[in-house]
This record gives structure tokens, sequence and C-alpha cells, in this order.
């Protein structure tokens, strides 16, 4: 039978990750996956990634996805696409479809990247066509250029909600309703206020009562539930709707592990059904190890790395490296992992209720109820300032590993300091050219050039742009609020799109001076 | 919890469920003990479903013949849930002349005890079932062969005997029997000692350790099968098939999925890891099998496929009844693979027997202490 | 895993939702009644659920509804979910014709 | 509004295969050479792809990634192909599918 070092099933970012650095220890390996396309889900994410540098931040997800194969190209590792693995049987045998025939290969050690499915939630209509996973309405708008709907309602404030649901607006359509039962945003609180901005409505301690439509949806009812996730009579609301899409979590798709007899346990602080593993991904069965979200739900910016101590700890398992080298690769891994879980979404604080960050600062509770941070609290944050001239204004108010912006600033006007979570603040003395650099850097989209007053009863600010059409300089329009609302008349006065801003373009506009600290978003009228 | 009934089983499977059916509905206050996490998790839910007399070995013929005639026709009322029984005849497949004298013999030695069962020619095959291949040159016919859905057939029989006040305890593997003053008495678990007047074990090939610690053998091994089903068709047939090569066997379900079994040669040295397990060579093999005889199902789609153990014994058929040797101590086990059509029979009649002393049907043929040195 | 289950505990009686005809397999087309129901006739393990009902059986294999029929059934039977085993995953993945599944490639040879 | 994205403010204009005509249900429509066959429907704004077998409800696209199997369709008179996951062909027949036959319920 045809043997490999090591065999990898998924080439998401947890696989490819694992191959590279397999591969470039000298195993011998190969990647199979079922999609046409390798990368996983990476390939729909076409948002900027949070972390450092060492966890590829800022950069977009499908753009990593094409970093990640252009270096398992060149650590020689196969990728086989369009290969489903149907089986995982004794002694590591991977069997795999390929086009007409069904091929057996063994794998003196497997890695099992297999990711992650979507969850669901049932209502009245839940199966009238219509009704999609958020990972669908990706799939639909990201790889094949389809719009999934033109009227969305998103069920699901997580990051996954989140980010679909800004998604969908670049591809052009309205979201009319952000809904999650729980009483609070899931997902990281800029996003929320990236999609608050352009005017979706967040409805929290809401959920689904029914879908209606008779061959598919044409209208969706929503009420607010009680602390026990009981409707309230009377709250209902309507909305006209084409399409209802389903944000509620993932669970790890571990099915190839239990059917090759890993010990596996429900785990919910995992996402469900895992298999018992260490840290490194060694699981109960020797040879086989695990990395990525089949082990627990993670992002991919960890995925990346836990598939990095996957390839590295079956190298060692085959005798390519020597312990040394393991233990010293994976103390700076487990660094870079370490830092990703800090925060207040790390995994360990899963389900608890922060009221405060890590300076002592209160956590908005308006961004948490409504996906926006109201005007009277915005001032509290360090990110926050006001100085003569244009100077950044960062609204970044929870506590996230990420730190690009302090790179970003040539200036050295922006200090997060080492710690990785800690929020941005405005460097004292520092002298801010109005580069932009720090706007297009913010994977949050959090940070504004604003210039308070220009002398002539104006103020301009300047803010991230992802959409179409472009408005052009000249363009007359309404400033909106971070609640999405219209709050006063606004003039486009430069749009800059450069190469160094990887698509976000900086979009500057005039709005009366008393608005210098609450328009934040610009709309065409 | 209770540990005292007057017959303790050991065994959750379809025969241990049907027996205790059986006596609960006689008024008998029965415990079942399962071993593994689930009701009827052996051959019960892993079987092709076959209710077939054809081809069967002539000492269990006639238990089984009386079960087609006075049980299954009425089971899914019985027991209130479809047992997607059909009764549309089953067609014993060949291909070569060596195939046609295997399934004369099967034929005429089934006839000898009564049974419906002719050869007839492969245009005739195709009557019946116009989806058959040009490779099949003769077939036995049994008309009164059919075929169930082993999985609601299990669980009907213990949802029913539940109902009836039957005691259900599963996680429990018995590890011990103890004969106390000359009579079985005592049904031994890790966690539990469980008494009973009668003790009936039914636990497939753990019967074997289990009779063990009283002194009895029952010579069995164990074989891995293998089965797979396919997505769901049209409707193409009814009838239950099998072949005289015994490649594959199988029917298409009230589903419209076709459920087949089959074989690769290596079913008695594959290995397993604890649990029955899929062997990666044998469905595909049980695929090129069914795509001989059936061209039009190339491509269906297989959704699932699942193994099981078979509890083999030397001579092909159970063994059945009283352990004169130990009072109070009944067996039913080494089905050889065909305990499913037989089980309703095998529960009803074991059930009389423990509460009369008779059955119906001479089960001596069957008895546990028949096995011989050849010479 | 192994754990003695008295299927004669009491669990209370089957007491009719408002969402019992809530569809939860969708492949099966099998409702939450259905199931709630079928606990209640002593279906006590998410297997014993899925021979009993098909939730889980049909196209895709549960990959839509196993969480879901997992909390019905915890529920019905006042457990956690993470209590409740799910069902063996079997071969195939996904599902694959008959002709692929059996067409196996021929080997290919050293150095070719 | 269309369907598709023309130009996308992150991806830009996206390739495709070339413009093919398929059927479905007889009707001809029009979709991209390559891309599955479920994204092509939803352009043209076709979005039932089935009739269920037990309680005949429509059903569409769900997963878009081949593991709900709601889209399945009888494609070239083969049932439940799964067309989220299946390339389109120039001059396919695609039908929607009630049960499992194409032949809707009352003619089954």
């Amino acid at each position: 039978m045809k043997r490999y070092d090591l065999i990898i099933v998924g080439a998401g970012p947890s696989g490819l990750s694992a191959a590279i650095e397999a591969a470039k220890r000298g195993l011998k390996v190969v990647v199979f996956d079922e999609n046409e396309k390798p990368g996983g889900q990476l390939f729909k994410q076409i948002h900027k990634f949070f972390g450092s540098k060492e966890h590829r931040a800022k950069v977009r997800g499908f753009v990593i996805g094409q970093q990640l194969l252009d270096e398992a190209d060149e650590a020689g590792v196969e990728v086989v696409l369009n290969a489903t693995v149907i089986g995982l049987y004794q002694d590591k045998e991977v069997v795999v479809k390929r086009g007409d025939e069904v091929e057996h290969f063994k794998g003196n050690a497997v890695v099992i990247a297999t990711g992650a499915a979507e969850n669901m939630v049932t209502f009245p209509g839940w199966t009238l066509p219509g009704v999609i996973g958020a990972g669908a309405a990706q799939t639909m708008m990201n790889l094949h250029g389809v719009l999934p709907g033109k009227k969305v309602l998103m069920l699901g404030s997580g990051n996954v909600g989140l980010v679909v649901s800004f998604q969908l607006e670049q591809c052009g359509c309205e979201v009319v309703a952000l809904v999650d039962a729980a009483p609070r945003v899931g997902g990281y609180g800029v996003h929320a206020a990236k999609v608050a901005r352009t005017g979706v409505p967040f409805y929290l301690s809401h959920t689904i009562v029914e879908a209606e439509g008779e061959d598919c949806v044409t209208g969706v009812t929503i009420a607010e539930v009680d602390s026990k996730f009981q409707f309230i009579p009377g709250t209902e609301k309507h909305f006209d709707v084409d399409t209802i899409c389903l944000a509620v979590g993932l669970s790890p798709m571990s099915q190839l592990l239990k059917m090759a007899g890993c010990d596996m346990e429900d785990n919910p602080k995992r996402g469900g059904q895992v298999p018992i593993c260490d840290e490194y991904g060694r699981t109960s069965l020797p040879g086989v190890f695990v990395a990525g979200d089949v082990s627990g739900i993670e992002e991919a910016s960890s995925a990346m790395i836990e598939g990095r101590m996957a390839g590295i700890v079956a190298a060692e398992y085959l005798g390519y490296i020597e312990k040394e080298e393991l233990d010293t690769e994976l103390e700076s891994l487990d660094k870079a992992l370490d830092g990703l879980r800090q925060g207040m979404f790390a995994p360990k604080n899963r389900g608890k209720a922060i009221e405060k960050t890590e300076e002592g600062i209160d956590i908005s509770q308006n961004l948490l109820l409504h996906g926006f941070v109201a005007d009277d609290e915005i001032e509290r944050y360090p990110g926050v300032t006001h100085k003569v001239g244009v100077h950044p204004v960062m609204e970044c108010t929870q506590n996230i590993p990420c730190n690009p912006c302090q790179d970003a600033c040539k200036k050295g006007c922006i200090s997060i300091g080492s710690n990785i979570t800690s929020l941005p603040i405005v460097v004292d003395g520092s002298e801010c050219i109005n580069c932009g650099m720090c706007v297009a850097s913010c994977s949050g989209q959090a940070i504004f050039l604003v210039d308070e007053d220009c002398g002539d009863g104006t103020a301009t600010v300047t803010l991230p742009y992802e959409f179409l059409p472009l408005p052009e300089a000249g363009t007359k329009g309404k400033g909106l609020g971070r609640d999405g609302k219209a709050i006063c008349d606004a003039e486009v006065v430069s749009v800059k799109s450069v190469k160094a801003f990887d698509k976000t373009n900086l979009l500057t506009i005039r709005v009366p001076k008393e608005y210098a600290m609450k328009a934040r978003f610009f709309k065409a009228v | 919890m209770k540990t005292s009934a007057e017959v303790v089983i050991v065994g959750g499977g379809i025969i241990g469920c049907a027996t205790a059916y059986y006596l609960a509905k006689m008024g008998v206050d029965v415990i079942v003990l399962e071993g593994s996490d689930h009701i009827g998790n052996g051959g019960s839910s892993r079987n092709g479903g076959g209710v077939r007399q054809s081809g069967r070995d002539v000492r269990e013929l006639p238990l089984v013949m009386y079960g087609i005639k006075n049980l299954w026709p009425t089971l899914s009322e019985e027991l209130e849930v479809d047992c997607e029984y059909h009764q549309d005849g089953n067609l014993r497949l060949g291909k070569t002349e060596k195939h046609r004298e295997i399934l004369t013999k099967l034929a005429d030695n089934a006839r000898g005890v009564g049974l419906d069962v002719r050869m007839i020619d492969g245009d005739e095959v195709r009557s019946i079932n116009p989806y058959l291949s040009d490779e099949v040159i003769c077939a036995s016919w049994c008309p009164t062969d059919g075929h169930a859905n082993p999985l609601t057939t299990t669980l009907g029989y213990y949802k029913m005997a539940r109902r009836l006040g039957v005691t259900f305890i599963s996680g429990e593997p018995v590890t011990e029997l103890r004969v106390i003053r000359g009579k079985i008495r005592q049904v031994i678990t890790p966690n539990n000692v469980y008494e009973g007047e009668s003790v009936l074990v039914a636990a497939g090939l753990d019967s074997r350790e289990i009779l063990t610690s009283v002194g009895i053998d029952i010579p069995m091994t164990n074989s891995l099968l293998e089965c797979l089903v396919t997505e769901a068709q049209p409707h193409m047939f009814d009838q239950m098939l099998g072949t005289a090569e015994a490649d594959f066997y199988g029917h298409q379900t009230k589903h419209g999925s076709f459920v087949f079994g089959g074989s690769s040669g290596l079913e008695r040295y594959n290995k397993d890891n604890g649990t029955p397990i899929n062997s990666s060579k044998t469905a595909p093999c049980i695929c090129r099998g069914i795509m001989k005889y059936f061209p039009d199902l190339a491509d269906a789609k297989i959704v699932r496929t699942w193994a099981g153990w078979m509890d083999a014994s030397s001579d092909g058929v159970p063994s059945l009844g009283t352990v004169d040797e130990i009072p109070g101590l009944y067996v039913a086990c080494a089905f050889n693979g065909h305990g499913f059509g037989i089980a309703p029979a095998v529960g009803e009649q074991l059930a009389k027997l423990i509460v009369t002393g008779k059955t119906d049907i001479d089960l001596s043929e069957l008895h546990y202490d028949r096995y011989k040195a050849k010479i | 895993m192994n754990s003695v289950n008295d299927r004669s505990r009491d669990i209370g009686p089957f007491v009719p939702g408002p969402d019992d005809d809530m569809l939860i397999c969708r492949c099966e087309e099998i409702t939450k009644g259905e199931i709630r129901r079928a606990v209640h006739d002593g279906m006590w393990t998410l297997t014993e659920i899925r021979r009993y009902l098909r939730t889980g059986m049909g196209l895709c294999q549960g990959q839509t509804c196993s969480k879901l029929v997992k909390g019905i059934v915890a529920r019905e039977l006042g457990v956690s979910p993470a209590e409740l085993e799910p069902a063996t995953s079997r071969v195939p993945m996904r599902p694959i014709e008959m002709k692929v599944f059996a067409n196996e490639a021929a080997e290919e040879k050293e150095g070719e | 509004m269309s369907e598709r994205i023309k130009e996308h403010p992150i991806l830009g204009v996206q390739e495709k295969g070339e413009l093919v005509k398929f059927t479905f249900d007889g009707k001809e429509v029009e979709g991209y050479e390559g891309e599955p066959i479920a994204a092509a429907l939803k352009a043209a704004g076709l979005m039932v792809h089935r009739y269920t077998k037990k309680e005949h409800k429509p059903r569409g696209i769900f997963c878009a990634i081949g593991r709900c199997t709601d889209c399945v369709m009888v494609v070239d008179g083969v049932p439940n192909v799964r067309t989220c996951i299946t390339p389109l062909v120039a001059g396919m027949d695609v039908r929607t599918q009630y049960g499992v036959s194409d032949k809707p319920f009352d003619e089954q």
C-alpha cells in the first residue's frame, strides 16, 4: 500500500500549517481535502485577521490561505484536492475517494484537521429554502460570486454572525436585523461596531418566532425572550426578508476520529464531541494527531499554531527531529498560542460576563446590548483623546489580542505595550502626519483620523471604507453615527486607496464640527 | 434497583427482548441484563433483515417456518411499531452450474420438511426481478420468505416488554453465573448480583465465556460480517435476495434504501479494536459483488457501512433450550448469522419452555450437548 | 462507556409540547414529538433513538441534527447532553457511488 | 438587482468559466461552467431544489458545502446529486426532485 510519513486530512489553516512544518523537517507529507480549493474556510474570510505579526495579523484570510499554499508548495507538500477521505481505518489506513475511484494509503502518522461544522437552531419554517447557514452565505458570495439574498436577517451575534453580516453588506445585500437570543453581543465589539455603524439594528434577547413563506422565505417574525429564553408576548417584530442566515456556533467535525477508535469526550468548552488529546494534539491512538477546530472551536489564527505544533510533534514521533528541537519549537509556539488566548474572549473566559477592561475601565454596555459604543461612553477609553490638528481616535474598547496599529504608525503615536491585549493609547507628544496607515491596519476598523476643528466650523473624519461604489471627492451625503443613523450632512473631501492599505479605502468626510466625535460612517444621498 | 425476578435473561438482543416480551405476556416477572450501553447492540441491529426459510439447515427450519406462519404476519400490530415485514419471496441466485447444484440440494432438503421452495431458471428469475443481470442463470425461489427491519423489530420487542413491566438494565456485562444448591440462582456483574429462579443466556458470542463459569461450553467462534446501506432510491423490488456463492445478500427497504451484506473471504481473520469495526477491503468487495447482479445500482450511493460479530458454531445451527445438567438454566446462542428471522419463534417457544416445560416445536436437534467429534 | 442504566427509572409521563411537530432531522423528517415519544418508549441512548426512528440515518448521516437530537433526549431524560454518547460514526464520511467504492485504484509500483 | 456580484470591494471581479446553457425542469437556464449547479440556480433566482418524501415540503440550499444534502436534485437522470458541490457542465439536465424521483408526487 502506498505509504507516507504523514497523511493530513484537511487543507485548512491547521492542516496546511502542520504540513509545512513537517515537510520542512524532511517528512514525506500529503494533504487530502474534499474541496475543489484548498485553504478551508480561509478563502471565505475576506476580513483582516487579528493578532500580531507572528499570527499574520492585518492580513486578509484568503491571502493567508494563499501564503500557506505557497509555503506548502515550497516545502514539498503534496496537496491533493477533490479528495474525500471516506474513512480512517485501523493501522492508520486512510481511504480516499478521488474521481471515480477509491485509493488506500497508510501513514506512519496521521493529522486530522477536518475543522468544524455549523450548529443549527430550529423554529417553524427553518427548513424553507432561504434559511441558510452563515457558512453557506460566505460560500455563495465569496467563492461563487452569487448573492445569498437581497434582504437578510442574521441570527447570531458571535464573530461569525458579525463578520458575515458585514460581508453581506459589502456585496450589496441589506442586513435588516442582527438577532441573538443571548442578552449580550457574543463576538468582538469592533466587529459589532463596524456592522452597527452601517445601519444594521441589533436585537439582543430576541430570537426567531417563525420564518414565513410557502415555497421560500418571504418574511420572518422575531420576538424578545426572557432570561429563560421564553418569548415575551407582545414583543413580536416582523421583517420582510428573502433570506435568514444562521450563525449559532460551530461543532468540531470529529467523526473520523471516533470512527478510528480514538477516545472521545463531550466537552462543551471545546464546542462538542472532541478527541481526548494533549495540548499538542496527541490523541489516544499512537501516531494520530489533531489540530484546529476538530479538537476544539477557536479561531483560524490559533488553528495555524496548533497545526504547526502537530506537524512538529509528528516529526519528532517519526524520528526526524530530536527531543531538544521539539522542546524548543514547542516552547515558542506555546508562547504564540498563549498570546492569542488572552483577553476578554479567551477560551478561559467563555461564558463569563466581563464588566471591566484589564485597565479597569467599564465595558460599554451599549456595545453589548446594541452593537455600538454610545457617544457618552466613548470618551472613557484611552485611545480616544483630543488634540489640535489631525490625530488618531482609536475606538478599541475591549481587550483582544491584536497589535498591528502599534507597528503601523511610523511616528510612534500609538502604543499597546508588551501586553498584546491592552487597549491602544495615544503616545504623549507624538505627532500624527495623517498617513492613514493606522486606519487601514486596524482589523477591527476601529481607528479614525479626526481633525476636530478645521477653523471654519467644520471637522474632518477619516474612516475605513470597504464598500462599492467608492464615493468620489465632492460627493455629498450624510454622516452616520455609531448607531448607523444619519446625524448630519457630510461631504467627501478625499478618498485614498493605496496598495499598502490593502483594499481598505480611506474616506475623509467633512462634517459640522460638533459631529467630529460622533460621525463614523458615510452614506451618499 | 430491582435485582431479583422469576427469570433473569442475560443479553438484551432480539432473542432476549422477544423472550422477555412473551414471558411478560404470560405474567412472568423478568429482568433483562444487557452488557453494552444499548439494547439490541449486537447482531440484532447489524444483520441484513432476512426473514427467510430457504437455505436453512433442516434442523432449524421447523422453528422458523412456525414463526413465519404464526408470528411475523401480525408482529407490527402486536409490537405497535412498523417492523416493515414483507413476505414477497426469496431468490437465492446462481451464476454457474456449480451454484445450481448447491441450490438444488438445499431446495430438495427443505422440501423434505414441507417448505415450498423450487428451482427456477434465469428467465423466470428476471420475470420476478427484472433488474437482475444476465449472469444469473438460476435461483431457488421460496415465495413465503421475506424481510423486515431488524432495528424496529428488536427495539419494538424491547418497548413492549418494558411496557409490560420487564426490567431492562443496560451497561451490565455479566461475568459469572452461580449455581446454588444444585440450581442456577445468581447472575453476577461487576456492579451487582441478580437472582432468578430461571436464567436464560442469550448473549451471542459472549455466552460462551459466561457459561464457562458454570462449566458449560458451547463451541463457537466469531466472524466479522459487514453490511452497507445506500441512499433511498426509487422503488425497484420487494424480494429478499441471496446468492449461492454467498457474495452478497440483501433487499430494498421500505425507506427506499438498499441494505446489503456480503463477504470478502476475510471475515474470520479480520482484526478488530474491541468493537466490531469495518475492514477497508470488504465494502468495496461487496459493491463489486452487487454490481455483477444489479448493474443498475452502480450509481446508487453508499451512505453507511457497519460490521458485526457472528456467533458461528461448528455445525451452523444454534444451541437452544434447557441445559439439563443445571436446573433452571436455558441457552439461546450461536445463531450463525440467521438469528433475526427466527427470533420471534425462538422467543415465544423459549417462554413456553420456561413456563410450562414444553414447546410446540421439537428443539431436541438444537440441544446444547450435541457437539461430537467426527470419528 | 458501559454505565449501569436501569431502564425502569421513572422519567415522568410524556407530556405533549406545543412544538412537538417541529422537524428536527431534516433528511428523514423526524419531529421533536417523535423523538420525545421514543424516549418515553425506552429509547434512552442516541444510538437507540437513531435505530428506532432513523434520525441521523439519512443522506447527511446526522451532520445537521445530531446535536439537536442530543439536546432533546437529554432534556427528556433529565441529564446533561454531555452524558449522552453520540451514535457511532460510520464509513463513508460522504455518500459514495457504489461503482466508485467498488473501483479500488491499482497499486502503484515503486519507482513509477 | 442582479443576483450575481459584478464587482466586489475586496475580491474584485471574480473569474468564472464560460457562460453555458443547461436546463432546469426542461427550461433553459444560463450559468457559468464549473461553478456549482446550486450557484447557477441561485443566480437565476431558482430557490426550490426538491420536495421532501414524507411531508412534500420544499428544500433548497442550506449548507452549500456538501454536508447537509438538502440541495439534492435529479441531475442527468441520477437522483440525490448534491448540487452545491457538483460543477455545472453545459447541457446538464437538472430536475426538481420529488422524494427520490423527478416525477411530481401525483405522477408517482
